[in-house]
């Protein structure tokens, strides 16, 4: 009987006689005897945990992807994660503490999502950050409702530049908050905002736009043009931002916007097969209020000493209850303690390290698979950060199984991409034969070129 | 130790150190600017801290030991089942088999992941009765927010438009709130003397406009709603379908189901019953399990078990083994997840049960039950028991009388078992309790950490009835890393971020 | 956090919890009585402790939090180099390719470890000029037995008798006891007044009779004996050999090696010079390294690279690739460790070097003098500086004047730095200076810390002017998790184990 | 240049500037300059560490035998480690301490070290156990010091039952102490008294007795007759023990030992090619003054609460110097903390159960072997618990290859192990054809049974 349970039968019997019951049984007197489960679960009895460790090695090891060389991307990316981050981020102290309600005994964890938030705050270029969301999705859902109860308007202008699958959220709860979302389609790697057409009315202006950068694609938007499009309207501008890339790039705050929403996996959380991982986001001071999550700020103790707690707690759900303009409790603390840890690391010049070096590697494997035959563009000559979006002669998902038996995760086919989350925006044939390639600073020239000469067999006919 | 203040990472950074290395390469070593185009270059690098890796381990070492835990001691905050988390779960959750697996990595490439998604969710169906789950929501509010959505969806289909859901007044925050971003309006229930749902209230309030009502039982009192069977009735009565919020989960693991109490809808605090760890405030795991007339509109794709034929052949590349893929729900909500959900909360979770089994969760809740009851009949003489009869899985104390005796409240009481070594229970929830003290030991506390709690408790109690007593609950806690903590400040002079400071006119550092 | 008595684990114990789980095997479950024969079997099992995972989980935590270490904050515990240790070298020590193997596996079965010793023996010699290398001592005090006895075995080979090794009076404690139990009897030369080996007084104690002289160099003041090649020069004139005790051989990392300065036998403490971390005590390793005259008498078997050939190819099995085999040395002294030497401390120590390289470590070195020497100077006008002069690695300040005016001795110096959140340095050695308090910083502390540490140093011996602060000095430390402890009534009362708390009337708690 | 070194080129500026120095170079004046090294160290550049980790991984990943199913003992055992040791053994605070001569700070690795103690001497039934040794045969080194002292006669009889590698290190340590070691021969696996000449003067008497429980062949000697030989000799009787056999076996106090030594690895360290492992020292209070190495005692602080600190320090080399009985120093305190958080996993019913197991696969395997032809019992009838030593038609070495092949560590060639240390008491024969097999609790009935089946082919001429 493997468990985790301290009590003999000598406790068990004197806190029943304690309790003047005859029997566990008893403790359930409250639930209706017809409702009762009988027979127990339908559950194997317990394992120890040697043999449920080898069960979950064998089923580890049935993950072949996880032995490829990376180039897949779209959102999760196979950077660096040094033992440092790994051995601070597991601490204990952190690891099983829950949400930091009594802050005297929190100031661990509250401080080091201080710290968080200012870096996120950095990377934006806005001056609030929140303790963390789910994931980016939630992220840029969040940003939409807030962007929509600032402007008081439903409809949400989004570029199909943003991740396929943030955008299937986006349709996935506008059925409960009755967002309209218009997508503005790519051509050529760029959204095309003319191609939206004017709205014929207040019912129908945008409340909020919203567009990556980089896209999904890897290319750089006009974001000037966004914001243009944004004061047109008096909508909130939300720029979906590439964390990593931002060590390279103008930020998004420079660009005008309002709200910043990213994917925080890059610092510091393995692939993990799309989880756990950090929902970014920040905003201006002006939207405070309306800010989603917890937000952590810093006060003093009775005695003057600097400290940190919880703040501006009356926008929680907790709190504000059926008027909360989010329902976030738990979010992913120990993932925004450990992107502190991370970007702890990196520090300012690694981090700007870290993005020339993805930019270096995808200008060099771009350059070098445009020159196979089989290989065209997909995104024209918009410029590429860290993200490519290549035309395969083959099918995208055929080169994928040939490249894995080269020892390749050779991209992601931008069909299972599009597909999966029922979009359909990219024509059929684009999705079949477009694969998304990404090249962290984690590959080698070595790996690149054997990447390049399988590539070259894989889009054979 | 933990006791000194702590600078943030900031001021310890000075430019030029550094800690990061990164893999020699060999990538041509292209200038910034001949990679970006001039429009879109960054001029500055983003200001980070710049501290080498031995101050960074000092800093975050530093920072851990002003931090309580678990692994520190009890943890009874009630609603949060703040158990113990076994470490073997930790090493599942790093095996490199499970952490290098890309998400979009092709379901052939992934089949010990989907095998173990599959696998979970079969678990989870057993221990709710209920026939199929989703695992994209990434805690209890977004399964919520995903349950309401199905539930939504399900009305839809039917062509039935509704627009409130019920809710009982003991609720947690996260049901309303998830109520209003679904788009519904909430129409609250209270409840009666014994602190259950007040039946006459809910008819009058149930009729055909109700998509239906969220539950958790036990409620957040600890209580069973034992007339759950005429709820289930009554609300199915009117069309209307049965959401159970899963934060209580841990008291009937093997005793009752979800399902077979009637709900439609359940989500689960894989983070709660399951022993994931809080993480100080995440990540969770919340997914969403249905009956079978839901089971079309789960977000997808979900994990499956490829039938036999050709599909399974081509996904276990020929050995003819089971196999696994993804599959869209017909009608499915769709996302709600950037992926698949918390992937490796999921994998520990799995973990957890797998060593525990059947015979193991039963027990988990039995002890769960045993130890608040403990615990209630102990403090029973010294705070108030506002619905003293057994409870479940916690109980709710209060401190009413301490409060009108000698004016020590709920938030004193907490405050000086800190002091103690332990953490404080919740406070000041459920909300239809004054001064409460929402205590929920969990089952891996052993009689003696029970007694050493009670002990506390009381001591808290006698001690209030002398001026000292009062005084020093007041003051308290003063051995933790800070004292009573100014949030008034916090919220007026609101300073989110290192460089915040600057403009309230904060010091770098307080006078030495 | 951390300053609450914990109870031992013993206290914590109750017949029939358990923490086990061990794999379900499947094999016959013969009882005791059939498998072991009566005379033989126990018939109580051990009484240990039986505890939950969860009370093992925060007993061991709580301790942790009673405990300093390098990642809370400086050390600058002199002799010791308790510099940072970098987590990627724990990362290597669990790799399960090198946790994994038995340490018979044959060769051929263990050639990545083989490899990894040979290639850490070739960076070891190429640090400190020597020819080769053994891993089996555990320690420096076992590398300081396996060089004496190394000593030996050259002398016997050559019929030549000798019986006294010499020490100068600065030397840790090791070298004599190592000399002793070598078998040879201690000849002790005093120091200089410039804090170097008193040349004069040397010459006088050197005859034939002399096996060697054992120094460490910089010397245990963190001075470099600036006299080393008429040393050597005198030592060797008389047949004797030099050994190096590397204890401060991260003073001189790709500066001067001991081979050069003409060192016959060197131990290393990689623990100290390569940042494998001291574990409270232990683990450690003192690789011994030896000029090419002591070569064939190193502890054996050795791993050698394979000479291509016939036993190459087997070894490689085939594949032509350079193998690695071990050895036994012609005239070895025999094996001085169980196996192989503390192989997981080896496996770090190369993950250290091959980070730095040849050019990093050179830069330790130059860190870790400047950082000391910043300090000297820094301190020299409020502590005394016995030796003043420029030092090396580490330097050894004392507080005879403290004491004299004010009655503050360095023992209390040290305690009210742990106030301070600083380790203390090592106080009361080396034996000839009086009130000795030695420091060293380690290259891993940046300036700002040295500049705080230097702080607190003053800020003690300011308060050691007014009589608070004299009380306060003899007080200290007070927000440690215990005040000055009791040294005398441990020996006195000798409590060495739990059980033996009953003999001398301990309670099971103090009085509450 | 990687490295963790935090100085800027600012920070050296304004120390050296501080030093009155214009150069680094100009710290290291006291070096003759004849002496220094010119052109630097003649080693490679450094690497960052994720090659350095890359390179590592590969040295790892060539140990072919750590894929292999462990049946090899002799001292070090594949025993279960589970995840909750390895976490709270290498927390941070344990694993970056020095030796707690600073105890108000200490009290974490003191009170471990305390209940380590307290753990050692139950194990051995003697009242006093040290803070650890450097392994097995360093405590044996220590333990037949310790003896000689007591007894003040160096004549050492040491039955050929102990570890081989154990007796080199006596008789390397010999060489020093100028003991006088007698290794008395075993005959059918049990140590063979009456073999020894008769003492011809108080010179040739023992005044040390040594004698394995189990022996390395695994087989129980007769300890009452060890006991005699050293009560007739005034002699301190010294028990090699086991620690896992002891949860079967009577205690070696029961029997009168002086002196228990063993190998710690068993209590939570992994086979790591042979370290680092752990010391177990344990004698009676007689002896305490004479202990080698450090001891934790309780005791109180200035304010009476309870307080642990090392004491009997006077003992130790720092302070007695060339009158010292030993020379330790660092010592395996990490290993002694692993092994108490080990024991107190195990607790008292684990350890039992532990070494049940360990006899039941043991048994089980040597019945199934000894009906194998090709196949033949090493040591008559002698009962075995935990280890057993076969003979085998084809030398050993042969069939350790071949079973290599099968995905088995077959065991230990015992000519590899009485060859190595030089030995050469075991005869030729018996050495070459000796097996030494070794069942733990880890290796399942389909292990075992496979093993057999590989075994039954391997033996084959
Ligand atoms: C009763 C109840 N419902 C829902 C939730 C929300 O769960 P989560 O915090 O995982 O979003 C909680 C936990 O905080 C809870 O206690
Ligand atoms: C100068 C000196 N020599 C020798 C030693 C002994 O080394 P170890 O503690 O590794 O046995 C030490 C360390 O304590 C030392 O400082």
């Amino acid at each position: 009987m493997p468990d985790y349970l301290p009590h003999t039968e000598a406790d068990i019997a004197t806190m029943l006689a304690f309790l003047g019951l005859s029997d566990v049984d008893e403790l359930f007197s409250a639930v209706p005897q017809a409702l009762r489960l009988a027979g127990g679960l339908d559950l194997a009895d317990g394992e120890p945990e040697p043999d449920v460790l080898a069960h979950m090695g064998a089923l580890a090891g049935a993950n072949r992807a996880a032995g490829l060389v990376c180039f897949a991307g779209a959102g999760a990316y196979d950077h660096e994660v040094p033992a440092v981050v790994r051995a601070l981020s597991g601490r204990s102290e952190f690891v099983t503490a829950y949400t930091p309600y009594q802050p005297e005994v929190a100031q661990g964890v509250l401080q080091a999502v201080f710290e968080y938030q200012t870096m996120v705050a950095r990377l934006s270029g806005l001056p609030v950050a929140n303790a963390s969301l789910y994931d980016g999705a939630s992220a840029l859902v969040e940003a939409v409702n807030l962007g929509t109860a600032a402007s008081g308007r439903q409809t949400v202008w989004v570029s199909s530049g943003v991740h396929p699958h943030w955008r299937a959220c986006l349709r996935t709860f506008s059925g409960g908050s009755g967002h309209r979302i218009v997508e503005v389609p790519l051509v050529d790697g760029s959204s095309a905002w003319p191609q939206v057409p004017v709205p014929s009315g207040e019912g129908e202006a945008p409340g909020v736009v919203v567009v990556a950068y980089p896209n999904y694609l890897g290319c750089l938007e006009d974001l000037a043009v966004v914001r243009r499009i944004a004061d047109a309207h008096r909508a909130t501008m939300v720029v979906a931002a590439d964390p990593v890339a931002a060590g390279l790039l103008r930020s998004p705050a420079e660009w005008g916007a309002d709200v910043v929403v990213g994917e925080g996996q890059a610092f510091g959380m393995p692939l993990s097969f799309g989880g756990p991982y950090l929902g970014l986001f920040s905003c201006t001071l002006a939207q405070v209020r309306r800010l989603p999550g917890r937000l952590v700020g810093e006060t003093v103790d009775v005695e003057g000493r600097r400290a940190y707690v919880t703040t501006l707690r009356a926008r929680e759900q907790d709190i504000r209850r059926e008027k909360a303009t989010s329902n976030v409790c738990t979010n992913q603390t120990l993932m925004a303690v450990t992107a502190a840890i991370q970007l702890g690391w990196l520090g300012t010049l690694g981090l700007a390290e870290v993005a020339l070096r993805c930019a270096r590697g995808t200008r060099y494997l771009r350059d070098a698979a445009l020159g196979i035959s089989g290989i065209t563009p997909l995104t024209g000559d918009t410029p590429v950060v860290r993200e490519m979006a290549l035309r395969t002669a083959v099918p995208a998902r055929t080169v994928i199984d040939r490249m894995a038996a080269e020892g390749f995760l050779a991209g992601v086919a931008l069909e299972d991409l599009t597909g999966a989350g029922g979009d359909g925006s990219a024509d059929a044939d684009a999705a079949a034969h477009g694969l998304l390639v990404t090249v962290t600073e984690r590959r080698t020239l070595d790996e690149i070129n054997a990447y390049l000469a399988a590539l070259d067999k894989a889009v054979r006919p | 130790m933990g006791r000194a203040e702590e600078p943030t990472l900031f001021e310890l950074s000075e430019p030029g150190r550094h800690s990061w290395q990164l893999r020699t390469t060999g990538v041509p070593a292209w200038s910034a600017d001949e990679l970006v185009p001039d429009a879109h270059r960054r001029r500055e690098p983003v200001p980070l801290a710049e501290v080498s890796e031995r101050d960074l381990v000092a800093h975050f070492t530093r920072l851990s030991h002003r931090q309580f835990s678990v692994d520190l001691g009890a943890y009874p905050l009630g609603s949060c089942t703040m158990k113990y988390n076994p470490k073997v779960c930790d090493t599942v959750a790093s095996l490199p088999g499970l952490t290098d697996v890309h998400p979009a990595a092709p379901a052939r490439m992934s089949q010990g992941w989907l095998s173990l998604l599959v696998e979970l969710e079969e678990a989870l169906c057993a221990v709710t009765g209920m026939a199929a789950a989703t695992f994209q929501p990434a805690a209890g509010a977004a399964g919520e927010l995903t349950g309401l959505l199905l539930m939504r969806a399900y009305h839809d289909a039917r062509d039935d438009r509704r627009r409130r859901v019920i809710i009982p007044d003991s609720a947690h925050g996260t049901n309303p709130a998830s109520v209003r971003i679904a788009g519904y309006e909430v129409t609250t229930v209270p409840s009666d003397g014994r602190g259950c749902v007040d039946m006459a209230a809910l008819r009058s309030v149930l009729d055909r406009d109700v998509a239906g009502i969220m539950l958790t039982n036990p409620n957040t009192l600890g209580l069973f709603e034992d007339g759950i069977e005429e709820i289930a009735a009554a609300v199915h009565g009117v069309g209307g379908l049965l959401y159970y919020d899963g934060a209580n989960l841990n008291a009937i693991l093997g005793v009752v189901r979800p399902g077979d109490m009637g709900f439609d809808i359940v989500h689960l605090n894989l983070h709660k019953t399951f022993a994931t760890p809080h993480g100080g405030g995440g990540p969770g795991a919340g997914p969403v399990a249905v009956a079978e007339h839901l089971v079309d509109f789960l977000p997808g794709p979900r994990p499956v078990r490829l039938v036999h034929g050709a599909q399974e052949r081509a996904a276990s590349n020929g050995t003819g083994a089971t196999a696994y893929g993804w599959a869209m729900p017909p009608r499915s909500i769709g996302r709600v997840h950037s992926w698949h959900g918390n992937a490796l909360v999921l994998a520990r979770a799995l973990a957890y049960i797998r060593v525990h089994g059947g015979d193991g969760l039963r027990r988990v809740s039995e002890r769960a039950v045993l130890n608040a009851n403990w615990l209630r009949v102990r403090l029973s003489s010294v705070y108030d028991v506002p619905f003293d009869r057994p409870c479940m899985h916690e109980v709710v104390l209060a401190a009413f009388t301490l409060r009108r005796r000698y004016g020590v409240r709920a938030l004193d009481v907490a405050k000086r078992l800190l002091e103690e070594g332990f953490h404080a229970p919740t406070v000041y929830f459920p909300l239809v309790v004054d001064e409460a003290l929402m205590v929920e030991p969990t089952e891996t506390e052993s009689l003696q950490t029970l007694e050493a709690l009670a002990d506390a408790f009381e001591r808290i109690a006698a001690e209030a009835s002398e001026p000292a007593g009062v005084e020093a609950a007041h003051a308290a806690p003063r051995t933790t890393p800070v004292g009573r903590v100014d949030e008034a400040r916090a919220a007026r002079m609101l300073v989110p971020t290192f460089d915040a400071r600057a403009h309230v006119g904060m010091q770098g550092d307080r006078e030495q």
